[in-house]
């Protein structure tokens, strides 16, 4: 890292209509740092972001290249300053070939008039290599949103760019894949690039960052060496007050209740996975890790009939269940948050408050079927304060709200229903981190009422704080279980990645 | 209000026009302006819903001409009007069954599927009436009376219509049953992952707008005391325009019937107003696109320009 | 021996939008004539209003080798090609209804739509008097019915200058377009006296609402169909004028039969240097009718089709 | 290859109809049969690049029908053929523009313009020939070669529809230009974010559309010698049905030259037989309509299969 001053913004703005995500903020960015950003669920982060990248136009305010005021009119020109970008939500093109899809950009500038795809086809399967086996010949369609994250990754790095964006780019994904992820972050920071890094895990902000950025509201607080300062002192610039605790507290050893809310026999599915018995007991919260891809999702989803020809006893509450449709699920009560919110987990184009009736609209309905809309509007407004959810007016589309608040909607589709078994799929991806200890709180308390919770996570030190047990999938077995002390990062990466052959670790 | 340019518009179009023509502001005028898209405009509210839902149907005319086919056949074959009537629209509802069958269970699109019965239908309404129109003169005055009386000083089809609209638009606003509609066509995926029977959404979409080309069909059967084999040929482009100029979205999830017969009305104005000022015929069909053209790009700009 | 047909010797009918109801007529004199001589027929063409369509199905017919093809050619110049290619391949090609002129077909068949115009208007001055307002409703791009239109209007700014031509609307057969179009003329023109409608789709939709509006119009328009016949015979259309569309068939027949069979003839002509058939006929008149409250019942068209065999 | 299904079923026609019919396996029927697809397959590739950017075109048989009318008025006037074709094949691509523009910068939805445009473009073709076709006859020979002349026993139109379809289906599959295609059809945004110009290649898609339907009408013109101001009504659901079949998407990101041919080959074929079976017109459309639905459910089902 030097002193250079590559990117420099003073006292940019940017609203939407009436909402003002950018207020005057300033920011600086050193030629080989990683320098995070960090600031609640709306603060403007992605908004700045997409300024820089030349997607959205500032409404007033400076943007210093190398020195040099630039306006940055469109993605193509950011490119050529060498600004690349992964964003927050994948955007990637479904129906063409991973290497097309990494090479987008290159082929775009390329003088060459013909395609090759061979050499294409290679050097992403090189680029790809480190991160993750993927055949680079894959349609994205056909990709878990998981794989399309890093797809979207490796795109990014192919970039010949000087300026290297990545907006929670670990928010689906694990450990291990993050690891690799920092690893490359560090390797192009020595080479001299400058990265600026969105997450809200603080750990990963203070193990692989230099600097941190913290906005709030759309206004820029402060930027600090990490090594000065504590995740404690983050989290009190950007929430405005110290979270007091991040996990609430765990079933204690006399709550234990034998009561089997969910019991899961010799589930099988004809190619994602094999032999999966588990049960879910009454007041604990379970959780579910794996490797990516290693089955979870479709476990999971198996059971509730979103996907896949399931064979096996599912019981809950005793009652052995014949579920032939996910709507059959949702009337037994149990129903299942998406890991892919953009593409199944919420309605962009509609309003607020239709998004949070969605899965029972007959809840907010009178006895002949009439939607009342302020029965709507208060259904959506508790949901959304319980969620500290932030935005306009309810009647806006979902589309209008940062990252992190969309997928606080999409919690809050779920919770309307009153349900007596949830299945969460990376249900705090991207929340900033007052939100998830409010969420988890929620489930906690819900778990307590009698509710079944089972949350699937790709961040191993959210499983551990919320969960009471965590079964571990490997290629689509269950290898292990984890409670107690036994619940480490260690053993769970352990079971996911190459043991798991022996019973479970007590 | 989405459709406030469109009214703007529109309202532009009549001071004009009531300065133009001295004919143009008449109870008579107004009657047959509204009386020449009335019928259409049945059709326009399945379509609209159909397109809301994320599908199209290019089937429309035929299935209307069919409608009067079969209730004219029958007619002549000694079937009481009324119940050839149900029979006939009874047909056009499984027609739409048999089509949304298609698009829910075999998977194919909307647009090729109905395509298809668009020429088959208009297939079956040649063989039907062997090409020949059907004359049904004798139908009785009290059926003929839906297409042709009035009530007081309100043409029957005109109540009917507005009966029609003004139903489908509160129950697309209100009800949780065409909410459903609206969450498949916004984001299908979603909507399945909602416990929403997508599939069960788009079949009854697809089924209602062949209902409605039934109902189109049979007040148009009563109204020309005549069923023309060769009757709504290009009636779908016209159709989908009113919905599309009333900003309902070809790719699902948005629309409405207010803005859909809007739509209609202002293309209804502006032909009206091409033969109210006699242009000429050689004329007629550039202004004409021209004005369409217009009006859809500044309703596009006064919406982009609000929101 | 003789005019009479060989054993399987084929003569075919082939037209454009072959689903359109005036065709009907048409092919049963063809084949009415046909059975009279002991000839097979073929009703052949496309549903589609599309000159590629009917030039492959044209060019189909020619690969069966019948001994003669009645032809509608959709457009004059397309075919020309077309018909002299058959022709050469031993099919007698005579056109009907419209015409390829520039090609070697033998004859055409047609209704004389000058002499329809020019009746029309002696007879929409005969019934509101020589000083009044009228209006046409079109087709524009199909010749037979720019042609009824186009002569009526020169026939009465030639003849008869005070008749005031108010409103010329293209309504293309579409019976809610003519419906829409004639309230809006009705609108315009209070004082409109007669309406003159090409063809009767249109006038179907222009007398709903010249009786929705109760206006008093003399409505005359050519072609036929059931709905305007029962109008006709209520009174609420004065007259059609119907192109005799059996004789079209008849004498369409007659002339591919005898076309075909030119080896009955030796005219008195350069026919056996010039190679040209001797059976030229270059125009027949098949006539029209002219249908009133008093003949209509004999313009029933499924009534006549009862027993009849469409195809 | 996505074609297989196409393919097969095209296979099984061809084998049932040679043993129906003794005339079918001719080469005299054979060349009817591609010659009565090819000049409205160079606007079916036009069509269907079109679709794969994620737009679509109502316009083009009336565009198709101008570039008749623009280049016969010329000719009429005096001016060379040659030179009157270019400047009408120019006039189209301008046409393609003034749409790519209204797409593109007024942010009008492609359906709404294009047919807004088919209106416009059909009352140009009326005001062009006061409604009458233009004799064409005296058009030199070497001009109307391309449209009726021979080299060997192959036709000049099937020669030049090969080479159009040969060399963009190379170039839609090869070239850098063409990818962009498919990125921007696919995802318009991630296009965008990866630095494409995804208007400029809206815009470039849209305006080829229209000047291949300007080359469309030049080869009509010559081959026919005439230009009917009412050429080519209904076209545009020919065509874009034959892209479809052919396995593009009307939401954009997929498609193929040859499969659309395919489908055109398909649709021909089946209209061809029934011509040739002497199947009554009254049922022609029924069985026309029905193997249309049943073809394409077969090749989906055969295409969800092997996937
Ligand atoms: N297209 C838009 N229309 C209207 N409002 C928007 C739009 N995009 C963002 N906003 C608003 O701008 C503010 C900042 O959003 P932004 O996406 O930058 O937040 P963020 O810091 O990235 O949050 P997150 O951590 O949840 O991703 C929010 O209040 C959001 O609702
Ligand atoms: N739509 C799909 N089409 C084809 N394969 C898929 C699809 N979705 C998932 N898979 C594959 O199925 C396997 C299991 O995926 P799943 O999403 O259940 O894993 P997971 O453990 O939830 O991991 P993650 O969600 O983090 O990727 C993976 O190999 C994945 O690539
Ligand atoms: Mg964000
Ligand atoms: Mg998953």
């Amino acid at each position: 890292m030097t002193d250079d001053v590559i990117l420099k913004i003073s006292n940019l703005s940017k609203s939407f209509g009436p909402v003002r995500a950018l207020k005057g903020v300033d920011f600086e960015l050193r030629q080989g740092e990683i320098h995070a950003l960090a600031g609640e669920n709306g603060a403007g982060k992605s908004t700045l972001m997409n300024v820089i990248d030349g997607i959205l136009q500032p409404d007033s305010g400076e943007i210093l290249f190398d020195g040099v005021p630039v306006r940055i009119a469109s993605p193509a020109m950011a490119q050529k300053l060498g600004v690349g970008f992964v964003h927050q939500e994948t955007a990637l093109c479904p129906d063409v070939s991973v290497a097309e899809n990494i090479f987008m950009a290159t082929t775009n500038a390329s003088r060459s008039l013909l395609m090759n795809y061979r050499t294409l086809e290679q050097k992403a399967a090189e680029v790809l290599g480190e991160l993750v086996d993927i055949n680079p010949a894959t349609l994205v369609r056909d990709l878990s949103i998981s794989h399309q994250q890093l797809v979207e990754i490796a795109k990014a790095l192919t970039l010949d760019c000087r300026v290297l964006i990545l907006d929670e780019p670990t928010a689906a994904l694990t450990e291990k894949e993050a690891q690799i992820l920092f690893r490359i972050m560090r390797r192009l920071a020595d080479k001299g690039i400058s990265i600026i890094y969105i997450s809200h895990r603080m750990v990963e902000i203070f193990d692989n960052c230099d600097r941190v950025s913290v906005f709030r509201d759309g206004q820029y607080i402060t930027t600090r060496n990490v090594s000065e300062i504590t995740p404690d002192d983050v989290v009190n610039a950007m929430v405005g007050r110290v979270i007091d605790e991040l996990y609430p507290r765990k079933q204690t050893e006399a709550e234990r209740s034998d009561e089997i809310i969910l019991n899961v026999r010799n589930l099988n599915e004809r190619s994602r996975f094999r032999d999966v018995s588990f049960q879910l007991r009454k007041g604990e919260i379970l959780g579910l890790a794996g490797l990516i891809g290693a089955g979870r999702s479709e476990i999971v989803k198996g059971i509730c009939q979103l996907e896949g020809e399931v064979s096996g006893e599912v019981a809950l509450n005793g009652k052995t269940l014949s579920l032939s449709s996910y709507q059959d699920s949702i009337a037994e009560g149990i129903v299942y948050l998406s890991e892919d919110r953009k593409g199944d987990g919420i309605f962009l184009d509609m309003p607020i408050a239709g998004n949070v009736s969605a899965l029972k609209p007959e809840q907010v309905a009178n006895g002949f079927g009439l939607i009342l809309r302020q029965k709507e509007e208060s259904q959506a407004e508790a949901l959304g304060a319980r969620l500290n959810l932030k935005y306009g007016s309810l009647t806006d589309p979902v589309s209008s709200l940062s990252g992190g608040n969309q997928q606080k909607v999409a919690i809050a589709k779920m919770l309307s229903v009153n349900p007596k078994l949830i299945f969460l799929d990376e249900p705090t991806r991207g929340v900033d981190v007052g939100a998830k200890a409010e969420i988890h709180r929620i489930l906690r308390n819900l778990a307590a009422s009698g509710v079944g919770i089972l949350v699937i996570s790709s961040e191993l030190p959210e499983l551990i704080g919320v969960c009471d047990r965590v079964l571990v999938v490997r290629e689509g077995r269950i290898s292990g279980e984890v409670t107690g002390d036994r619940m480490t990062e260690e053993n769970i990466m352990h079971l996911a990645s190459v043991g798991g052959a022996q019973a479970a670790i007590q | 209000m989405r459709e406030t340019g469109l009214i703007a518009i529109i309202l532009v179009l009549f001071i004009v026009m009531s300065f133009a023509s001295p004919y143009f502001l008449t109870w008579v005028n107004m009657r047959a302006m509204v009386m020449a898209f009335a019928v259409e405009g049945i059709v326009v509210v399945g379509m609209t819903i159909l397109l809301i839902s994320g599908g199209i149907d290019l089937s429309v005319g035929s299935v209307t001409a069919l409608a009067m086919v079969i209730a004219g056949w029958l007619f002549l074959n000694g079937v009481d009007p009324w119940v050839a009537s149900a029979i006939s629209i009874a047909a056009c509802t499984g027609i739409g069954a048999f089509m949304g069958f298609f698009v829910t269970r075999v998977g194919l699109h909307h647009f090729i599927v109905s395509l298809a019965i668009m020429v088959i239908a208009r297939g079956a309404c040649l063989l039907g009436t062997g090409g020949r129109p059907l004359g049904l003169f004798t139908l009785p005055p009290e059926f003929k009376f839906i297409g042709q009386g009035s009530i007081g000083p309100i043409p029957v089809v005109i109540i009917i219509f507005l009966a029609v609209v003004i139903g489908f638009d509160f129950m697309l606003r209100r009800t949780t049953l065409f909410r459903k509609v609206f969450y498949t066509g916004s984001n299908e995926k979603a909507a399945a992952y909602s416990g929403i029977r997508t599939k069960r959404v788009i079949f009854f979409t697809t089924t209602l707008c062949s209902a409605l080309c039934g109902v189109a069909g049979i007040i148009y059967m009563a109204r020309f005391g005549s069923a023309q084999p060769t009757f709504g040929i290009g009636m779908e482009l016209n159709v989908i325009a009113a919905a599309v100029i009333g900003g309902a979205s070809l790719k699902g999830g948005s629309g409405t019937i207010f803005g859909a017969i809007l739509g209609a009305v202002l293309l209804s104005v502006v032909s009206s107003s091409l033969a109210l000022l006699d242009v000429s015929v050689y004329w007629q069909d550039i202004i004409r696109g021209s004005i369409l053209l217009t009006a859809v790009s500044i309703d596009h700009y006064l919406v982009k320009k609000r929101a | 021996d003789g005019l009479k047909c060989e054993p399987g010797e084929t003569y075919i009918m082939n037209v454009m939008v072959s689903g359109h109801p005036y065709w009907v007529p048409v092919y049963q004199g063809f084949k009415q004539a046909a059975e009279a001589f002991g000839c097979k027929t073929v009703f052949s063409g496309t549903p589609d209003y599309d000159i590629t369509k009917q030039i492959a199905s044209f060019e189909q017919d020619m690969v069966k080798q019948p001994a003669g093809i009645l032809l509608h050619p959709m457009q004059a110049d397309p075919f020309i090609e077309p018909i002299n290619r058959a022709i050469d391949s031993g099919t007698e090609i005579v056109t009907f209804a419209a015409d390829s002129p520039k090609s070697n077909r033998t004859s055409y068949i047609t209704s004389d739509n000058l002499a329809e115009a020019k009746f029309a208007a002696e007879e929409i001055v005969k019934q509101v008097g020589d000083s009044a307002e009228y209006a046409v409703l079109e087709n524009p791009g199909q010749s037979n019915h720019d042609l009824r239109v186009t002569a009526l209007i020169s026939y009465m700014e030639e003849h008869y200058p005070n008749m005031k031509l108010v409103g010329r609307q293209a309504t293309n057969q579409d019976s809610n377009a003519a419906y829409r179009a004639t309230g809006s003329i009705l609108q315009a023109n209070p004082n409109l006296a007669a309406l003159w409608i090409p063809e009767a789709g249109s006038a179907e939709g222009a007398v709903a609402a010249v009786l929705e509006a109760e206006a008093k119009v003399l409505i005359m328009h050519a072609d036929v169909t059931p709905t305007t016949l029962e109008h006709i015979k209520a009174g609420n259309i004065h007259m059609a004028l119907n192109p005799n569309q059996g004789m079209q068939g008849f004498m369409g027949f007659m002339a591919t039969f005898l076309a075909a069979h030119s080896d009955v003839f030796d005219p008195f002509n350069d026919y056996k240097v010039s190679g040209y058939n001797p059976v030229q006929i270059p125009y027949v008149d098949n006539g029209f009718a002219v249908i009133t409250k008093d003949n209509a019942d004999s313009f029933d068209l499924n009534v006549y089709m009862e027993g009849r065999d469409p195809s």
